[in-house]
Parts: structure tokens; C-alpha cells; sequence
């Protein structure tokens, strides 16, 4: 169980912005921080790793008290046992690519853990190379390799997965559900993909200005467990085309287009890049896998 | 041609460098990290043994290191240290006055690095020590060696606080700038010339093999 | 041998080092004990016997620093003169002819001459040129080296034309023969006292450094310290 | 009209990786590179604006020659009027935000872009701020702006996006469209995001090891103009529920998740996380704006 | 108290100083980013001034620049420059002196940056020059200000090359240190005192402006 409980004032977008923050997670969960470009995620993350100093407030973890303002308990980032993924990376670029996962190594720690990692991120062919020479994808697939090395209680993923392409993220995702199942660990992401997050973890807390203004498990967030009469799904304008009297609309839903004949009158309400809703009364889906 | 004070020089300059580089590196680290608000204090203070002409550097330390002193007399009864009229001398004064050399640059490369790194690896659980060794020193080498350089090749140059404190003592305290200097002073051209020349030869190749080392030359070369 | 272990350290000023390795060749010869010498500016040795440096015997190149040593309690007799010095004025110009008239002529740049405030010669000098009246009108071109050495090497280098130095050094075995030079009166200035002093060390006294302060005052040692341009009493 | 045809020998995963490039751009055309991680993307856009050079080939854009071997020619970046937004943002730590934009003023420039472009990417209150100081998505942002800054013939975007939320995402995106339109420049992207690429682009070139493995116009390149008589949507499964004698398949496709009932023969072969497609013979949606 | 040698060594360090930092940083910036390979062999060169004992420096530089050598009749004739027993000579010899504090750290600065900063610069059609001057510069401060420190310390605490090249004319060469060095010399050890701790304090507060000022305790001050 972590509980945080902070206080910092953040030099924001508009002058300063108070982060003030109640959170709790279970031990062994997955969250998802969501929300919007400089919410506080990444500082809250900070905080809770102790690179980040709150000015007042607690931060307790199982038994431990990390952090208390009142009793005067700052742990160092060391004594923390968080594994954490940087947004910029922060790889050590004076270490080829093993080197930068067996620095991570904790003392006695079986070393057969570098081998593993390095052959599910697909850097084995890569384990001689200084980080300067990795493409932006590579860079990141060692930084999560790295931080998961030490098996740390707590694991950090500051959108670890954000510039990686659609076969390696679902790869490393499949990876980060067996990783967190295998060794309970508690890990905490920040994510703006929803696929992702549904995908992955057990509760969303939405940050807003400093404040958690949304939480639930992730099926409740994204409502997963609404029943509805209706199928729906939201999607994007691509393409508007006249045929006749009628339009023919082109909506991107997740990968898939699909085209829907509307009326004149429909149509012009719409323009290409819209968010648009596509329903259906009748619709009985067959499942397959591919 | 008396090779004593070319020897001595070089390994003045050598126990120099390393002392100092052991010395700085806490230094550095420490201003180029802390919020104190004494930083520009001590800052400045790292400079300031640039400022006095050398010899009268050396006259100070001289008198401070004088068994005649309390503090000289307390180093010489209690630790058995003589720093006057020895090679000993020779080395704490070198380090004092070469310090800046070797803090500036290293704290310059410090404070330019990513705060990331640092943090990174503490949260691995690795220690300030640890971090320091294996993770800073080794991404800022540019301006490690820049501090090695110019401590090496300055204490090799030096000569106004050495000539005071070690009294140019053949064997001892003697190294290749006094003899240079004295060999000037008595008109001594030719012989000043040669030892110039040897100096300036050796050291050029000494600090054109670290640039080489560094620039990756050999590993190229090696493969 | 039987005095292999004998040996003195005799610190001495720096224009009077090749003088000083001639005599203790000699003295060496004589009685086999080993001299060290220790090369320095008078001011630097005075500093450093002052604070207990291992010196046996300190031979100056004037009277203030031996005094002051003796003052200072440091030295085991009050100082002596083994030594006068002449003063020349010495141009490696060929198309000047050395003069004090040619001191004058305005096609001179720079004259050189040591620092009054450190060097005997120095004073000497300035005493000359204020004989002359020429102090104040020279002033601008005048530069001034730290000791005679330098002072020497501002007329070697040609950078001044022409200036005041020590017989010793237009006679030294390195320079003789080069440039033209002639000797100031010695009336003009006040003498040029060198001198000696015993220093007074902690550890138990060397008998040889007795020995060689004995032999500086010898004939065969002011033969030596005539050669080198010094004057001595007979 | 640019002509790329490029030779390069890169260090790559598997020990070298020569890069063999035929490309052909039209003028004016919003064109994406697709491809894994470590394809030679970013290679790509490098020696196009400069700062990479090719081993041999040639460089043409439009009339001029931008870089050729045999010739001997090779424009500086300076001369190659390229507006570029770089994978690690690159902005300028000593400049604020509009000094960052204001750096990218050419000559005689009219200033009144920076107010709209801090305007459009939402900076005007960041604008005093430096970058160390913003977000990881704030720092994108700018970096996309000042790129803008000098109206360049061509723009490269090396995922410029990818950090984005998506509310910041979608207008971004509208921004692109409505810049290139605009201004008519000629834009390459790289982007892993689909819906990114089909909204955004005439065409797509996949880069597979260094070459160019497929290539169409966006709507070609995934499929857009096929029409299918049944609509299939491909999603991941989220939750497998056992209910009687059925079970309910929770599907996320796109942002949406929908349930479809399954008999126990179909569900026993999936598993969550697993991709599938859900398809449907009679399926008569209606389209909403949102 | 005289007080000429001391306004003479601040306005010496001054534009010694300023002289340095414009020199140096063509140079560094060549150095950082060239991928000859003599570069190895210009670096050290740098550095070399240092290895030899500041008097015997300034005794080659006075044969070299007498008006009786062909290099230094040159400058006499052609340029009409004075460079012995003059105020510009001091200058030139202290810049000679000094490189290799302005030029190293700049370098090892210059080193350490992103690569993507020069080449963001580059596509926006800035020169290399606008470039170097906006971009890069402000963004190596911690590395300008160790050169600007080191070289004006060491400047304001020099005095071989500046005695063997100056000649110690009053009001015109003859600067601080050697005004500290005559009076230790000739044992006027009150005086030399008082020079030292001016000249000492001076700096001090000068050094600790400039490390306030680059701090920005000025700047948050002024909020
Ligand atoms: N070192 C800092 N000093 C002052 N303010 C900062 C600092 N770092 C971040 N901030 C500000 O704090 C606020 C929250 O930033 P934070 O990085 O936590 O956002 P975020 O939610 O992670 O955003 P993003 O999704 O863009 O990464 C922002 O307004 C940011 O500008
Ligand atoms: N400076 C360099 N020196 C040597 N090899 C490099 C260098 N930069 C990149 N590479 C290699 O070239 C190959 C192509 O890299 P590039 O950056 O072009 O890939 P990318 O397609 O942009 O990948 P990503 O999507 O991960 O950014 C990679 O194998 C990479 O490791
Ligand atoms: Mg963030
Ligand atoms: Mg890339």
C-alpha cells in the first residue's frame, strides 16, 4: 500500500501552481497516471522516488514512512527501491548497452536477469552499442529494460512506451503484464494511450492542475463495464466523399476505417479530422483472432 | 647535462596531478551540487592562490611551514611532517597552488551534465560514491583531462613557490625550471637552451600520448 | 676515503655562481670536503635561512641580507666582506661607443640597470646617473631587472642598448670578450660590499663550513675572486 | 519534387546496415516514413537536411541539387531550407520559450508569427519560461513551433507527437494540416500512429533495414479504398467473463471497448492481450458528431 | 603605498582577459569540432606555454621581440609595434602565458553539448557564426567563467614573464606582483604585506562579483 499525501508549489504555465495530492495505491497494482501535458505527473513521480522534495506532507509505503514533513523522515532515493524510466531516457552514455543494464545490478544479484531482459527488449544484437548510436526506440526499449534489472518494489514508467512503433509497444507491454504479475510488483505509468492503459493497469488517477480530480479501476474509468444497448465507438474523420445524393464518410476507429453512407443534411455538419461517434442497433459481432 | 631536476620535475608533476585529481574531484562534486549559500565564497577562494606572484605564495608558505611556527613546528612534533626545504614541501605547495586548475574545469564538466544521470542512478540504489566514480567522472573526461593537463604541464612550469619553499637543493628539490632559471641567471645559455628543449620535448609527448589516449587514436588503431 | 662524508651547503647569491664554483673547486682540492651550493636570489635565501633552512654558510652579494640574518639571530658571527664589486656599463651594440656621454644620445631606447631596491648594483648605478645628473632626464628609458642576472639579459637580448652590470659578468668565462664595456670610477658610488656570514643552525655545527669561511679570506681564494672581477682587500 | 537516392553505411542492430534509399516526394505533399525502430528513419531525414552525409547518391529538390557525389555538391544545412523538429526537442536551454521561437526569425521576417504560433500551441503563457523548467510534452510543443517559425520549404517532423496527450495531439494535428495547407510545404513525418498517418498524409513510405519496403498514398497504404462488404474492426482483448453457459469478450478497438458474446470453443483460444478481429455482416451505424 | 602598480595589474588582468576570450574561442571552437588529425598535436601545443618557468618564457620572448631580431624588427618597422618594456608588450606575453586557461575549458565546454543544438541552429539558416555566438556560448557559462577566472587570477598573480618583458618601469610596467616581489626581496616584509592583502582582497571581491553575478544571486535580488 502506498500512500501519498503532498504538497509542492510548481512554477507552472500560468505562474505557480499548487500541486496537492491524495493517492493511494495498492501494493502490487497497476496504475496509470493520465492527464494533461503538465498536470504535475512527472512531478509526482519525482516525489514519490525522492528526487523530488514536497514541501509538506507524507509519503508512506507498506509499513515505511518515505517521507514526512512533520517527523522529519526524507529517505534517500536509494533507500527507496523504485525502478524508474525517465522521459528523456537517462541512459549513461559512457556504457555500451549491457553495461548500462549490469550497473543497475544490485549486489549478489543473479546476473542471469541481463541475459533475460536483454533478449525480451530485442537488444542482444544491440548489447555493445553506446547509446549515442541508437535510434530514439532503441534508446527507450534500454531504458526499460534498465530500471526493471533491479526488480525494484515499485516501478516508474514516465511514457516509456510513447516513441516506440505498434509491434515493439505491444511487445513490451505483453512484457511489462507478465513482469508485473511474475514479481507483484507495484508499477505506476504515465500514459496518454488508452488502449494502453485499459490494457495494462488496474486504476487510472486523472491529474489536473496539481489535483487527482478522477480515479477509478480502469474498467470503471474508461466505463468498460457499462452494458450498453448499443454498440459505439468514437472515431476520426478521414475522408468525406459525395456519391450521388448521398456522402460516403470514411472514420478511423483504432486501426481500422470504415465507411458510412449518411445523409446530405448529416454530412455537413461534419469536416475531415472530426471526433465522431459511429453507433449501431444491430450488431453481432463474430470474434476471431488474428 | 644533470637529468636529477628533469626527473624530479616529472615526478614532482606526476604525484602533483594525481594528488590533486584525488583531492579536487570532492571538491568539485560538492560546489557543483550544493545550494549553500557560501558557494561563491568558496569558489572564489579555490582561485584565489592564482593571484599572489609565486614566489611570495611561497614566501607565506614558507613561513607558516617554518618549524619556527606553531603550525610548522606542531606539523614537524606531532606528525613528524617537514614540508620546508623537502620534496614533501614541494608537492603541498604545488597542490595549493595548482588547485584551481584542477577544481575549476572538473566542476565546470560537472555542472554541465544532466541532472537525469545522477538521478537515474540513485534510484538503482547506487550511492553518491558509486554514481560519482562510475557515472560522472567517466561522461565528463573533456574537462577531467583539461584539469590534468593544465595541473601537469603548470606544476612542470612552476617554479617561484618550489624554488622558495624547497631552497633548490640538488637531488631534492632541485627539479628542471630551477635548474633552467638558474642556468639563465648565470648566463649559462646553451645549458639553459638543452634543458629547455628536453623539458619542453618530454612534455609534449607526455600530453600529446593522454590527447591521443583520449582522442581514441590507439583503440582505433588497436582494432 | 676517510672525508667522504664532509659537506658543506653553501647558499649564495646568483650572479656570483660561477665565482663561487671556482672557489669551492679549489677548496675542495685543498681539504676534500664537498660543497653544495644553493643558487638564489639574496632576498629568497635570507627568507628561508630566517626560517631554518639547512644552509651551512650563506655568501651574499651585499651587506644588508647577511646583516639581517645576523640580526635575525640566525647567523654565529656579525658579517664580514670577502668581496667588492665593480660596476661597468656594457653595451652588446656594435655601432655604440660605451660611454656615459653615450647614455644621452637619444637614439638609446632603454638603459638597464638592476633594482635598487634588491641589488647593490643597483644603487650603484642610480648613484652614477644622479652623479651625472642624468636620473631624473633618463627616467623614462630606464628599465630595471630583478637581479644582476637579469639585468644581464636585457643587454644580452639586445632589448636595452646599453646598461650598468657587474665586472664579474663581462668577465665570466660565458661572455668575455663580447660587447665593449668600461668601468665606472669606483669613487662614484658607494661600495659594492659583499658579504659572508656563519649560519647559526639548529643541528650540531659543521666544522668545514668554518673551514671554507676561513678559506674565502685566504690568498689563493681572493687570487680566484680577482680574476672574477672583484675587488679585495689586500 | 524531391528525388532522394541514397547510399549510407550505418552501424546498425545487426553489425552494419547499408542504407539503399530511392525516394520521390511531390511538391507540396504531406509524406510519411513508417517503419520499426532502427529502420533508418531518422538517418533519413538527416541527410536530406544536411546533417548527415550520404556515402554517395544524389539530392534533388526541385530544380536545384541539394547534394551530389559525382558532382561534388553538397549544400550546407543552412542553405537547405529546412524546417526540422528533433526526436530529443533540442531547444535552446539559455532561451525562454518565445526567445527559442524568436531565434528561428529569418531576416525581415514578419514577428507576427510568434504570437500565433505561441497562440496555437497554447505557449503564451509558458512563453517567459525556460525549457528546463517545462514539461515533457510542453517541450515538444515548443519544439514543433519554433520549427514553424521560418515557414520552410520543407518540414520534417521526427514524431513530433508522440508525447502528446491526446486532446494536444488532435489539435496539433489540425495545426499541421492547416499549416501545410497553407503554406503549401512540403511536410515528411515520422509517425508510428495510424490514425496519425491516414489523417495527416498523402502517402506513406514503409522503411524496412535501410530500404523502402512499401509505398502508396495513405489511403492506399492502409486500405482506405477497399471496400468490404462486412465491416471488421481489429482490437486487443481485454477481459475474458465467464456468463452461464457464454462468455463476454471485452474488446478495446480504438478508445472504445465493446462486449461480444463467444462461445466457450471461440473463447478458449484467446487470451487477454491478444489481437483480434471483430467483424460483423449487418452493421448499420449512424454518425454522430462529438 | 604606491598604489600605480596595482591599477596597472587590474587594467593588465582586464584586458589580458578580454584579449584571451575573444582569441580563445575561435580556437576552442575549432579545436571541439574539427575531426583533423593534428588536432591532437594543436592541443598540446596549447598548452605549452605553461611548461616552461615563466622568467625563461619571458627571456625567449624578449630575444624573439627585441627590435634586434628580425621578427621583432618586423613588428618595430612595419607594424610599429613596441613589444619590449611596454605596456602592449605585457599584454601580448600575458595572452601568450594565459591561452591554454582560456582556450581548454572553453573547449571541454564546447565538447560536452548536444550535438542537436548546433544542428537545430544549423536548419534554422543560422551561420556557424550566429550559431557560436547565441547558441552555444551562453550555454558552456560554467566553462567561459573558468577561463575568465583562471586567466584573470593568473594574470593579476604573474610577474616572471611580465618582469622579464616589462623591465619594471614604474608607472608603466611594473604592476603588482612585482612591487610584492621587490618588497619580500628586500625584506620590507610590512610592505609587501599590505600589497598582498589588497591586491588579494581586490580580486576576492572582484572573482566573488562575477561567481554572484553568473549565480544569479543579482538577478533573484533584483525580483
Ligand atoms: N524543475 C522545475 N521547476 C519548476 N517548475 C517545473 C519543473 N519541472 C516541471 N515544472 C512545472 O511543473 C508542472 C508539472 O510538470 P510535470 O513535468 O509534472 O508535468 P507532466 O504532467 O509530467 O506533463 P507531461 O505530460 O508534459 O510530461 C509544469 O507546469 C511544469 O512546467
Ligand atoms: N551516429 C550514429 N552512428 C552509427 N550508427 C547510427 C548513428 N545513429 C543511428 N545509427 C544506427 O542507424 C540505424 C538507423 O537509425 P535511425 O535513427 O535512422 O532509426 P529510426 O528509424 O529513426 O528509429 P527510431 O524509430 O527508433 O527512431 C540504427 O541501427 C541506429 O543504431
Ligand atoms: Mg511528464
Ligand atoms: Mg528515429
Amino acid at each position: 500500500m502506498i500512500r501519498l499525501n503532498l504538497k509542492k508549489t510548481l512554477q507552472s504555465a500560468g505562474g505557480k501552481m499548487v500541486l496537492d495530492l491524495q493517492l493511494t495505491i495498492e501494493k502490487g497494482e497497476f496504475v496509470t497516471l493520465f492527464g494533461e501535458s503538465g498536470a504535475g505527473k512527472t512531478s509526482t513521480l519525482r516525489m514519490l522516488s525522492g528526487l523530488l522534495r514536497p514541501d509538506s506532507g507524507t509519503i508512506e509505503v507498506g509499513e515505511a514512512t518515505w517521507f514526512s514533513s512533520q517527523e522529519n523522515i526524507d529517505l534517500k532515493p536509494q533507500q527507496r527501491k523504485v525502478g524508474y524510466v525517465f522521459q528523456d531516457y537517462a541512459l549513461f552514455p559512457n556504457m555500451n548497452v549491457r553495461q548500462n543494464l549490469e550497473y543497475a545490478l544490485q549486489k549478489n544479484q543473479d546476473r542471469a536477469i541481463i541475459e533475460e531482459l536483454l533478449e525480451f527488449a530485442e537488444l542482444v544484437e544491440l548489447q555493445q552499442r553506446k547509446p549515442e548510436t541508437l535510434s530514439g526506440g532503441q534508446k527507450q526499449r534500454v531504458a526499460l529494460a534498465r530500471a526493471l534489472v533491479q526488480r525494484p518494489e515499485i516501478l516508474i514508467l514516465d511514457e516509456p512506451l510513447s516513441a516506440l512503433d505498434l509491434k515493439m509497444r505491444i511487445k513490451l507491454q505483453e512484457y511489462l503484464l507478465k513482469v508485473h504479475k511474475k514479481y507483484k510488483l507495484t508499477t505506476i505509468l504515465v500514459s496518454h494511450d488508452i488502449a494502453e492503459i485499459v490494457k495494462l493497469s488496474d486504476s487510472v488517477f486523472e491529474l489536473q492542475n496539481g489535483s487527482v480530480v478522477k480515479k477509478g479501476t480502469a474498467t470503471d474509468f474508461f466505463g468498460l463495464n457499462k452494458t450498453s444497448a448499443k454498440f459505439r465507438f468514437s472515431g476520426e474523420v478521414l475522408k468525406i466523399q459525395k456519391e450521388d445524393v448521398l456522402y460516403v464518410i470514411s472514420v478511423l476507429i483504432g486501426n481500422d476505417i470504415i465507411r458510412v453512407v449518411s445523409d446530405p443534411k448529416e454530412a455537413e455538419l461534419l469536416k475531415v479530422g472530426d471526433q465522431v461517434l459511429v453507433a449501431s442497433k444491430a450488431f453481432n459481432p463474430i470474434i476471431q483472432k488474428i | 647535462m644533470d637529468w636529477q631536476p628533469l626527473v624530479l620535475t616529472f615526478k614532482l608533476a606526476v604525484v602533483t596531478t594525481a594528488i590533486l585529481f584525488v583531492v579536487s574531484i570532492p571538491i568539485a562534486n560538492w560546489l557543483s551540487s550544493t545550494k549553500s549559500k557560501i558557494r561563491p565564497v568558496l569558489e572564489t577562494l579555490v582561485s584565489m592562490p592564482l593571484v599572489l606572484p609565486p614566489t611570495v605564495l611561497g614566501f607565506y608558505m614558507l613561513v607558516a611551514f617554518s618549524p619556527e611556527n606553531a603550525f610548522g613546528n606542531w606539523l614537524n612534533e606531532y606528525l613528524g611532517i617537514k614540508l620546508i626545504f623537502s620534496f614533501g614541501g614541494l608537492v603541498v605547495a604545488s597542490v595549493i597552488y595548482s588547485l584551481p586548475f584542477m577544481v575549476q574545469p572538473i566542476q565546470a564538466g560537472l555542472s554541465s551534465l544532466p541532472s537525469t544521470l545522477k538521478e537515474a542512478s540513485y534510484t538503482m540504489g547506487k550511492s553518491k560514491m558509486t554514481t560519482l566514480l562510475k557515472i560522472l567522472l567517466p561522461n565528463i573526461k573533456p574537462s577531467l583531462l583539461t584539469g590534468i593537463v593544465l595541473s601537469f604541464a603548470h606544476t612542470v612550469g612552476e617554479f617561484g613557490v618550489v624554488l622558495m619553499i624547497g631552497g633548490n637543493m640538488p637531488g631534492k628539490t632541485k627539479v628542471a625550471s630551477i635548474a633552467i632559471y638558474d642556468e639563465v641567471e648565470a648566463l649559462n645559455y646553451a645549458a639553459a637552451n638543452s634543458y629547455s628543449l628536453i623539458l619542453f620535448s618530454v612534455t609534449f609527448v607526455i600530453l600529446l600520448l593522454v590527447y591521443l589516449t583520449n582522442g581514441g587514436y590507439f583503440k582505433r588503431f588497436a582494432q | 676515503q676517510k672525508n667522504h662524508n664532509r659537506k658543506i651547503v653553501i647558499a649564495t647569491a646568483a650572479n656570483m655562481e660561477s665565482t663561487m664554483v671556482a672557489l669551492t673547486n679549489a677548496y675542495t682540492l685543498k681539504s676534500g670536503v664537498e660543497c653544495e651550493i644553493i643558487v638564489g636570489s639574496s632576498g629568497k635565501l635570507t627568507a628561508q635561512i630566517m626560517e631554518g633552512a639547512p644552509y651551512d654558510i650563506f655568501v651574499a652579494a651585499n651587506m644588508k641580507y647577511p646583516q639581517a640574518i645576523y640580526d635575525g639571530g640566525k647567523a654565529k658571527n656579525a658579517p664580514k666582506v670577502y668581496a667588492k664589486g665593480k660596476l661597468v656599463l656594457w653595451s652588446m651594440m656594435e655601432n655604440i661607443t660605451v660611454s656615459i656621454d653615450a647614455l644621452s644620445d637619444p637614439a638609446l631606447e632603454h638603459i638597464a640597470l638592476a633594482n635598487p631596491k634588491t641589488a647593490p648594483y643597483g644603487v650603484a648605478a642610480q648613484e652614477v646617473l644622479i652623479h651625472y645628473g642624468l636620473n631624473e632626464i633618463l627616467a623614462p628609458k630606464l628599465v630595471f631587472g630583478e637581479s644582476v642576472g637579469q639585468t644581464d639579459q636585457f643587454i644580452i637580448s639586445k632589448a636595452a642598448q646599453i646598461g650598468f652590470t657587474a665586472l664579474s659578468t663581462v668577465l665570466s668565462p660565458e661572455l668575455k670578450g663580447k660587447g665593449s664595456w668600461i668601468i665606472i670610477d669606483p669613487s662614484l658610488y658607494s661600495n659594492i660590499n659583499q658579504g659572508v656570514v656563519l649560519v647559526n643552525r639548529k643541528e650540531e655545527t659543521n666544522q668545514d663550513a668554518q673551514g671554507y669561511y676561513n678559506f674565502l679570506f685566504s690568498v689563493e681564494a681572493k687570487g680566484i675572486l680577482k680574476e672574477f672581477g672583484y675587488l679585495v682587500d689586500e
